[in-house]
């Protein structure tokens, strides 16, 4: 075993859920997955998920209008993932 | 204070009574009722479909009820926001706040009613003779939330 | 748009559906209505009589809705006022505005109560332990009419 | 006859109305009255009336708020009275 990963926060399972044209365009609603030690704030995550290539790199792409929710509340990008559970991208709302 | 989110029709009057109360301290109540365009952005709008983040939805409107309380002397907010399905005319959303004077319920419901614009995890989905289209958030929005 | 002066109670959800009139233009309604509180300026308030310049009173409404229809680009104004005598929680006036957009319609609102507040002829007489007595005007309604 | 009474308008009675704290004040809703050709504006007719002595001096003396409505529509005090057939004196509203 390598041991600098003792070094590392054991890694857990986040929920990552997609609403609205982010789901249609990504094709799922939600998905489970381990994030990489150095994804550690809610701008991490778009920039993290962005680099997987299309559809991801387009919705995503710096300058697109996608706000993060951790743990169901609206986070900053500098917000930071530590314990979250639940991470959420929301396109621009149109509610009300 | 109370929120709801509901699948089923809303009931303005009764967002409009929950605030009331029928408290001899209200001496004002604004009501705000968004309903369902049968026109947006130039096409005609024949069905609609409000999608939501469930578990956030709740906690965002009663946040942002809580801040209405913090910000100005009123006496009770109630929120009622409609989801799934919608037909022309139908109501999307209502907003009541009871206070002693005038001034305050109506800022702190125009307060809430900006701020769920822009802040609460609802999108629509509109059925157009084109097809179906996610309706574009407004920069007007962003301005009006931005003035509190 | 309409004007109801009565000694009827008032029914705010009728004022507030009347202007909505199950129209698909209409996106927003704001809706204010003014109750009657049981205590004012420090005094338990028991009862209250409105008094008004019958002749003037509906026309007086009437210009004030007419103004607010050729300042904003709203659908329908309706007003309805409450005269004679009131018990605490009583609707003394509704007033609502259906619009395509949420910001006129509350400006258009607020704008009818601030200039119903300082130009249409009503008097509060309020029944206190202390005996009858006129209510005094506001400075804070000149200043609100005065923002317009 | 008086020949200068010729170069004056027929004068003609207008309804004087009293609405709530000045009905109570004067003891009175209303009266008939011809008003002299000198009081030809809103402003006039609430310093012919004050003239009256008490109680009309006191609850129409300068600076106190009262409003005129000259035929149901309310008036500034350079409004002119030509032809007006019911002017009301109104303490400031409290209605809404």
């Amino acid at each position: 075993m390598d041991t600098t990963q003792d070094l590392q926060p054991a890694a857990t399972a986040v929920r990552l859920v997609y609403l609205a044209r982010l789901r249609d365009a990504f094709g799922t609603g939600e998905e489970t997955a381990v994030l990489p030690p150095s994804v550690r704030t809610a701008g991490d995550v778009v920039r993290w998920l962005a680099a997987r290539g299309e559809p991801w790199s387009g919705e995503l792409a710096a300058g697109r209008a996608v706000r993060v929710a951790v743990d169901h509340a609206l986070a900053a990008a500098d917000t930071p993932l530590a314990g979250a559970r639940e991470i959420a991208l929301l396109p621009p709302v149109t509610g009300g | 204070m109370a929120v709801v989110v509901t699948s089923e029709p809303l009931d303005a009057a009764a967002v409009l009574a929950r605030a009331h109360a029928h408290d001899g301290a209200v001496g004002a109540v604004a009501l705000f009722v968004g309903t369902m365009r049968d026109v947006n952005d130039g096409s005609a709008v024949a069905a609609m479909t409000l999608e939501h983040y469930p578990g956030m939805t709740e906690q965002a409107l009663a946040d942002i009820a809580a801040e209405a309380t913090q910000r100005w002397p009123v006496l009770r907010v109630e929120i009622a926001h409609r989801v799934g399905p919608l037909a022309p005319t139908d109501v999307i959303v209502a907003v009541a706040v009871a206070a002693a004077h005038r001034g305050e319920a109506f800022a702190a419901c125009e307060f809430v009613m900006d701020y769920l614009k822009t802040r609460a995890p609802f999108w629509k989905k509109e059925r157009t003779p084109d097809g179906e289209r996610w309706v574009d958030a407004r920069a007007s929005d962003d301005e009006a939330a931005a003035r509190w």
